[in-house]
């Protein structure tokens, strides 16, 4: 067999289920040498499931697995995989928080032990992340649980194309961007073609679509655990893909928002020392937090709350707030817990007598926040881990929507969100919003910005512009993120949250 | 008269491996009676009393550091019998004293003021035996396992009891010398024991066994008795009603510090003492009864305060192998 | 010399025990100048030998997330087996520590196997443990072998033996745990057992190699015991079970994610004994020496949070 | 069916605490042919309230979440208990006074352990043991002073039957059952079990997490004191090693009764199946006359069994 016409990798008749759950339900893939294959779906089409069986730490329960041209199912595993080239940055993050970066490299490179290992693995992660990430300000000595999100998904990217001992043949990039900024997100997928010059093959998932029509060679959409289409990326277009997933809705075009009724005064920054501009939010109103990921707009979230909840000088707060973080498992989800009592659970005051919840009233809720945002679960009653990570996302805005609280945080609360739930839940905001609640709202995707009414830009943890919807562009959001020009252009991430608002 | 060497500017120090109960409680108390008369009479210079916290490792650590800082004379109630021996050792070795009492150990340099707890284990048996006529369900409420107290008296008990075929010991159980414990565990078994006629029991354990047997509506058998306070109240109590209640009160009594803190004293001094130096059980009576209650207060722990004359008798009687003297009717304990 | 060892971020956590340490060292210098000496050295640090190996032993259960309960009553059982079949019969007696060691791998084989919580676990094996000596060693007795009591009365130049053995420990400690590769992913599943499974270790490996590396140093710990003590006492180690768990924290180990110190655990191991030492060198009411002990606890450990609050 | 089978079970973790004790039991009546059997379920229940209440506030501990643990129970129990008894003054007219000391005692008790854990940021467990080092020092002191027997009313309630059923244990159930109602249904329950859970998004989720692990703490403290209280009134007066034994017991009756060690999720009626079972662990070893180094054994190894076969709901990598 000629190794030009093979596939590198030849998946065939794939079928996975959870229990009662067909995650996979007989997928077929093939993946080129030296090629970039995009796998788009909607949240739980089985994208993940599929890479982790491709990657050995899942088995599947059926179909063929060829490597290299040879069938492999009997005893493919994780060490197999690893050991024909086969490389994987999982969905979650797969760091140890306790370890450095360098030490987090020798983790994932079982062969790499012996004498003088760290000078080794040093030379290896600075050596991947100078070149994917050019001027990415990451000590290789600092533990892994220090760094910003962003930073450790740059890391873990940059140690899956680290070599040692074993070639690599396939790297798999579960949702590599979605924690990344526009700056590090277009990095990496430049570095891609790099690599696919090398002969390495890669799949590469996403729920930004420009990303996937503008940078792989194939596209393969997922729907239900099955395989809905696929082809050469240049014959798709952003709706063709979205229709192939299934998530046509009439809201396809909204979107922007065009009327807005501005209200009361809800979030005012006082004590703006340092900064530019102050921030300012009014009742009825969507504010974007935009610029590069770790400029301190996370920091000016967690003030605020902690400004509402009376732990903050610099902040004047008025009315309730609830905040909304994208990073659920540390930040969102209570795991033992239902759906149901997961979204209850910032109303419950309200949902109480005397101090005694009503379980009927709560399951009320409950339901209509199931139905309003169309949660994918067969009841409020299953765990909330049963549910795939985008539905997750869905029960935390619900649970915020729910609390009937006048302002809402939103830390890229929409991370790993697929395209069609994505616009169906910018209209769940811009309907609330018109209903008078204020929402500021800090996204790592710029296009997500439309949605907003004014955006303040981050630059170093000081606001560096604030641009009306009207005058939103690509360009001036970029001159802003990067401070006009004032600073050199490697300040990204250099600071993470660290010198925001305090 | 007492001997060669003068005392006057001496110190002596107690480790005590333990002060969690009453027992210890009151040893520490006649600790202190003892030495600050000891200092009132210019007997010795200073005292010093280290707790650890039932740890023999922290116990041996202080004595090391009590060795450390010079004190002529370290007296013990160990947490082990063996496990201070090396620290013990090496205390000898930099020439001070150590008497070890109560819970002992069993380093060969130390002086031990010694009780005879399988003397104990029979006295009690042969009352019980004498009492119930050779004939009767007796069960044994024993102290914390593994201690060498605990094994003493139990041996005791069994040797004596085998020589009355007609007692069946019916059932035994670990009281840890703890009135709750005590209760508790006797109240476990109870249900599926026959008439049980007599309980041995170690002392501190008297009042949690008669509590036991009282909320399962079992009459009231013989018990004997330690020397808590509850456990002498409870006699007189027993005592008032008809037919009276004959028992005894058999234990160690914790003024047996003051005797260890004496028997140091008496070394130093340059006295002969003997390596072991055998105390009397605190043995109470019907007769005695009244005069020790009056003696002890609430919650506290029966005992003589022994004195410095008092242990030169005592010293003397093992020198000599002669008769003990009495322990001492107390006159009023403060 | 255990202070310069370079630990990225770790270093912080072990410096503030290392200041209390010698805070705590000056103050009984103070108290008593003769501690200063070779002599009163060894008298002062003679038990820090057990007390060091059993908080490495417990270190190494806490790297992997968990926590031993039954290290104490095991430390026992070595410590009756040592004083007698090791005595007496010292095949047998070998072939006995070397069980204990396996079971203390089985241990974590099966919490790992059954998912089951280490805390309760180990409390179980405690009471197994203990009852292990008891049946062994009834009533206190036995004794050590010469080899032991003679190894732990040996007397180096310069260094006594239990402050060079510490060092010695933890920096074989060090070593293993912080500089070697299978350490470092050993500690990994402290921090994310997922992320390490998933590059393809076992876990079931991993948690056995520190189980076995706990039931070792407990071993050590047990012998270490018995050589000072020179006999053996079915309770004697009750104690360690507590004593190393807060030796860890002390040191600046932490209870989950695998944040954890070998030159940390033995300071924590020192201020843990200097601790109850304190109580004989302090003039204090013998009603209170307990608060006392309480009191140091809490000062030690409360420092670290004044420390680290300005960056939390 | 098989499925559906461990699916209910694992909803119901107290199940297997309940069936061990039960099991035991079997053989404690086997072996006597069944004479005195129901009454050693009576005192089982009679002492196994005082674990039971003592895990109450060990299980409300251990729910809010990883390295929650009260190790200052049996300080708390031995001063509680001291000094209500010595308040009290042995009469009737003064139980008021020496319960409300007694319960103030707890509530300090709970104040200095928060004190500790959140504004010093000691681990609980460390901080909670070296409290504890405190408590039972002052119960030393106090113990000086004074040493008085319960008052009769407090002797006769806690040793009281009903229909042969210690009555203690009937109000303690009940208060079990409030606390199973308050966990599920008080907005206090569900932040503890959310805080227990995933302590940072319940704070984004707006719950009182402070606030919540400080009301556990001095829930613990009341509880404990209110066991130290009622063991000292059941065996005639306080003493100072009273608490000694609850110290790691009260973990073992929590988990054993199908609470997560993990936190965040709570097994309130499995503290009884596991209070009962570990009573009645000590009833069958005496009964057949086991030696102490056997009994520890055997002790042991039905704690790790019940475990094994009850292994926790939450689901790990
Ligand atoms: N642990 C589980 N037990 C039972 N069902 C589950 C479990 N996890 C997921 N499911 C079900 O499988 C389906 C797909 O979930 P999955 O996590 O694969 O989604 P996903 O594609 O990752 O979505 P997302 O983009 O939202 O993360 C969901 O309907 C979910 O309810
Ligand atoms: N460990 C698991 N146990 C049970 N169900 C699972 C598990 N992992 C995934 N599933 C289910 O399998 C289905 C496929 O999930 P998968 O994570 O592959 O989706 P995905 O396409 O990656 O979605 P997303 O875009 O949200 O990441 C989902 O329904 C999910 O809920
Ligand atoms: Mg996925
Ligand atoms: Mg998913």
């Amino acid at each position: 067999m000629a190794a030009d016409n093979a596939p590198f990798v030849r998946l065939a008749g794939i079928r996975k289920n959870f229990g009662a759950v067909q995650a996979l339900a007989g997928v077929d893939l093939s993946i080129p040498a030296g090629r970039m294959v995009s796998v788009v779906g909607h949240n739980g089409a089985g994208k993940s499931t599929l890479m982790q069986v491709l990657a050995g730490t899942l088995a599947a329960d059926a179909g063929e697995i060829g490597i290299g041209g040879v069938e492999r199912q009997a005893g493919y595993d994780v060490h197999v995989a690893q050991a024909l080239g086969i490389r994987c940055v999982f969905q979650e993050l797969s760091l140890c928080p306790n370890l450095s970066v360098v030490e987090n490299t020798r983790v994932v490179h079982p062969g790499l032990g012996g004498f003088g290992w760290r000078r080794r693995c040093r030379a290896l992660i600075v050596e991947a992340l100078d070149a994917i990430f050019p001027g990415h300000n990451i000590d290789p000595d600092r533990t892994a649980g220090e760094l910003a999100i962003g930073q450790r998904q740059m890391v873990e990217t940059a140690r899956a194309f680290t070599e040692a001992g074993t070639k690599v043949r396939l790297v798999i990039l579960d949702e590599p961007t979605a924690s990344l900024d526009a700056d590090a997100a277009s990095h990496l997928l430049r570095f891609t073609e790099a690599a696919r010059a090398k002969g390495i093959a890669l799949v590469f998932i996403s729920h930004r679509l420009p990303e996937i029509l503008g940078h792989a060679d194939e596209v393969v959409v997922m729907r239900d655990g099955e395989v809905a289409g696929g082809g050469a990326a240049r014959d798709f277009t952003e709706e063709r893909l979205v229709e192939l997933m299934g998530v046509v809705r009439e809201a396809a075009s909204e979107g922007g928002r065009t009327e807005t009724s501005v209200g009361a005064l809800r979030v005012e920054e006082t004590g703006a020392a340092g900064r530019r501009l102050p921030l300012r939010l009014h009742a009825g109103e969507i504010v974007g937090l935009g610029g590069l990921a770790g400029h301190g707009q996370r920091a000016v979230l967690q003030a605020v709350f902690a400004a509402a909840h009376g732990r903050d000088g610099h902040w004047r707060v008025r009315g309730s707030v609830a905040y909304v973080s994208g990073d659920r498992q540390s930040e969102g989800v209570f795991p033992l817990w239902s759906v149901g009592l997961n979204t209850t659970v910032s109303r419950l005051r309200a949902l109480a007598h005397a101090g005694i919840i009503s379980l009927r009233s709560e399951r009320t809720l409950a339901e209509e926040w199931r139905r309003r945002l169309e949660i994918r679960t067969p009841g409020i009653d299953r765990p909330i881990t049963s549910l795939s990570g985008g539905n997750q996302q869905k029960v935390l805005l619900a649970r915020a929507l729910a609390s009937a609280a006048d302002t809402i945080l939103f830390d890229d609360p929409l991370r790993g969100v697929d395209v069609g739930t994505k616009r169906e839940l910018y209209r769940h905001v811009a309907e609330a919003a018109r209903a008078g609640k204020a929402f500021l709202w800090h996204t790592t995707e710029n296009i997500e910005l439309e949605n907003c009414d004014r955006i303040y830009v981050f630059h170093r943890g000081t606001i560096t512009d604030e641009i009306p919807r009207a005058e939103l562009s690509e360009e001036r959001l970029i001159r802003a993120s990067f401070a006009a020009g004032m600073s050199d252009a490697t300040g990204m991430s250099g600071a993470p949250d660290m010198s925001g608002a305090r | 008269e007492a001997g060669a060497a003068s005392t006057a500017s001496d110190g002596i120090a107690l480790s005590n491996s333990y002060a969690g109960n009453g027992w210890r409680q009151q040893m520490l108390k006649m600790w202190d009676l003892a030495a600050k008369h000891g200092i009132a009479i210019g007997a010795i210079a200073k005292t010093k009393v280290v707790n650890s916290d039932n740890s023999a490792p922290q116990q041996a650590t202080q004595i090391s550091d009590l060795t450390l800082q010079g004190w002529k004379a370290i007296v013990i109630d160990a947490a082990s019998p063996t496990a201070l021996n090396g620290v013990i050792q090496q205390a000898c070795s930099a020439h001070i004293v150590v008497v070890v009492f109560d819970s002992l150990a069993t380093a060969p340099c130390a002086y031990k003021v010694a009780y005879n707890y399988v003397q104990m284990g029979e006295i009690e048996a042969d009352y019980v035996a004498k009492h119930l006529g050779d004939k009767g369900n007796v069960l044994e409420v024993r102290g914390i396992a593994g201690t060498s107290v605990d094994n003493d008296i139990h041996q005791g008990i069994v040797q004596a009891f085998a020589k009355y075929p007609g007692i069946k010991l019916v059932g035994s159980v670990h009281g840890n010398w703890t009135q709750s414990i005590a209760q508790k565990e006797v109240a476990g078994i109870l249900p599926t024991l026959p008439k049980v006629d007599a309980v041995v029991t170690q002392g501190g354990d008297g009042y949690g066994t008669f509590q036991a047997f009282k909320t399962a509506g079992r009459p009231t058998p013989l018990i004997i008795m330690g020397n808590r306070q509850d456990e002498l109240a409870l006699w007189k109590q027993l005592a008032g009603g008809p037919g009276g209640y004959p028992t005894i009160s058999l234990s160690s009594a914790p003024g047996v510090s003051s005797i260890a803190f004496w028997v140091a004293q008496q070394v130093l001094a340059g006295v002969n003492v003997p390596k072991t130096v055998h105390v009397p059980l605190l043995i109470i009576r019907a007769n005695d009864l009244d005069a020790w209650l009056k003696a002890v207060p609430p919650g506290g722990v029966s005992t003589p305060l022994y004195g410095q004359k008092w242990t030169e008798d005592l010293i003397a009687a093992n020198l000599g192998h002669s008769a003990l003297p009495e322990s001492p009717i107390p006159t009023g304990v403060p | 010399m255990l202070a310069e060892i370079r630990l990225p971020s770790a270093s912080p956590r072990v410096l503030l025990p290392a200041a209390a340490l010698v805070a705590m060292l000056v103050l009984i210098f103070a108290m008593e100048p003769r501690a200063m000496s070779y002599f009163g050295l060894t008298l002062l640090l003679n038990f820090a030998l057990p007390a060091v190996f059993a908080a490495m032993a417990q270190m190494a259960v806490i790297a992997a997330g968990d926590i031993d309960l039954g290290l104490g009553p095991f430390i026992s059982l070595v410590n009756c087996l040592a004083a007698t079949w090791l005595t007496t019969r010292p095949v047998a007696g070998i072939v006995a520590l070397a069980l204990l060691v396996a079971a203390y791998a089985a241990i974590g084989a099966l919490i790992h196997l059954r998912r089951l919580p280490s805390i309760v676990v180990t409390l179980g094996a405690s009471f197994v443990w203990l009852g292990l000596a008891l049946l062994v060693l009834p009533t206190p007795g036995g004794g050590a072998p010469a080899w032991l009591t003679t190894l732990l009365a040996v007397r180096p130049p310069g260094v006594p033996l239990p402050v060079l053995i510490s060092i010695l420990v933890g920096l074989i400690g060090w070593l293993l745990l912080m500089r070697t590769s299978y350490g470092t992913v050993l500690r990994g599943i402290g921090g994310n057992p997922r992320a390490v499974a998933r590059a393809g270790w076992s876990l079931l490996g991993g948690r056995v190699a520190l189980y076995t590396a706990a039931g070792i140093l407990g071993v050590l710990a047990g012998l270490a015991l018995t050589g000072l003590n020179t006999a053996g006492d079915a309770t004697v180690g009750t104690e360690y079970t507590l004593v190393s768990i807060a030796a860890v924290i002390v040191g600046g180990g932490e209870f989950v994610g695998g944040i954890v110190s070998p030159a940390g655990a033995v300071i924590g191991a020192w201020i843990m004994l200097l601790t109850g030492s304190l109580l004989s060198f302090l003039d204090i009411s013998t009603d209170w020496q307990l608060s006392v002990q309480g009191g140091i606890l809490i000062l030690v450990l409360g420092l670290r949070a004044l420390e680290e609050r300005p960056a939390a | 069916m098989k499925q559906r089978l461990a699916v209910a079970l694992e909803a119901r973790p107290w199940i297997w605490s309940f069936a061990a004790a039960l099991l035991v039991w079997i053989a404690i009546a086997a072996s006597v042919a069944g004479h005195g059997a129901m009454a050693t379920i009576a005192v089982a229940l009679q002492f196994g309230t005082f674990y039971a209440v003592v895990g109450i506030a060990q299980m409300l501990v251990i729910a809010a979440g990883p390295g929650n643990i009260d190790l200052s129970i049996p300080g708390v129990m031995t001063v509680a208990g001291y000094l209500a008894m010595g308040m009290t003054g042995e009469v009737n007219s003064g139980l008021v006074l020496g319960l409300l000391v007694g319960l103030g005692v707890g509530l300090a008790a709970g104040v200095f352990n928060i004190v500790l854990i959140d504004a010093l940021r000691i681990p609980p467990m460390i901080g909670t043991l070296a409290s504890g080092f405190v408590f039972q020092s002052m119960a030393i002191a106090y113990s000086r002073h004074s040493h008085a027997r319960p008052a009769p009313l407090l002797a006769d309630f806690v040793s009281a039957r009903l229909l042969g059923i210690p009555l203690i244990a009937l109000v303690f159930m009940a208060l079990t059952v409030l606390t199973a109602f308050l966990l599920r249904r008080s907005i206090f329950g569900r932040s503890v079990l959310a805080i227990g859970q995933n302590r940072e998004a319940a704070r984004l989720a707006g719950l009182a997490v402070r606030p919540s692990l400080a009301l556990v703490y001095l829930a613990s403290g009341i509880l404990a004191a209110l066991a130290g209280i009622l063991l000292s009134a059941y065996s005639g007066g306080a003493a100072l090693n009273m608490g000694g034994e609850y110290l790691l017991m009260s973990i073992a009756v929590v988990v054993l009764g199908g609470t997560s060690i993990a936190g965040g999720q709570a097994s309130p009626a499995g503290l009884w199946g596991a209070a009962i079972l570990l009573d009645l662990v000590v009833t069958m070893l005496n009964v057949l006359g086991v030696g102490a180094g056997l009994r520890f054994v055997v002790t042991g190894i039905i704690i790790i069994g019940v475990l094994a076969l009850a292994r926790g709901p939450e689901a790990r990598y």
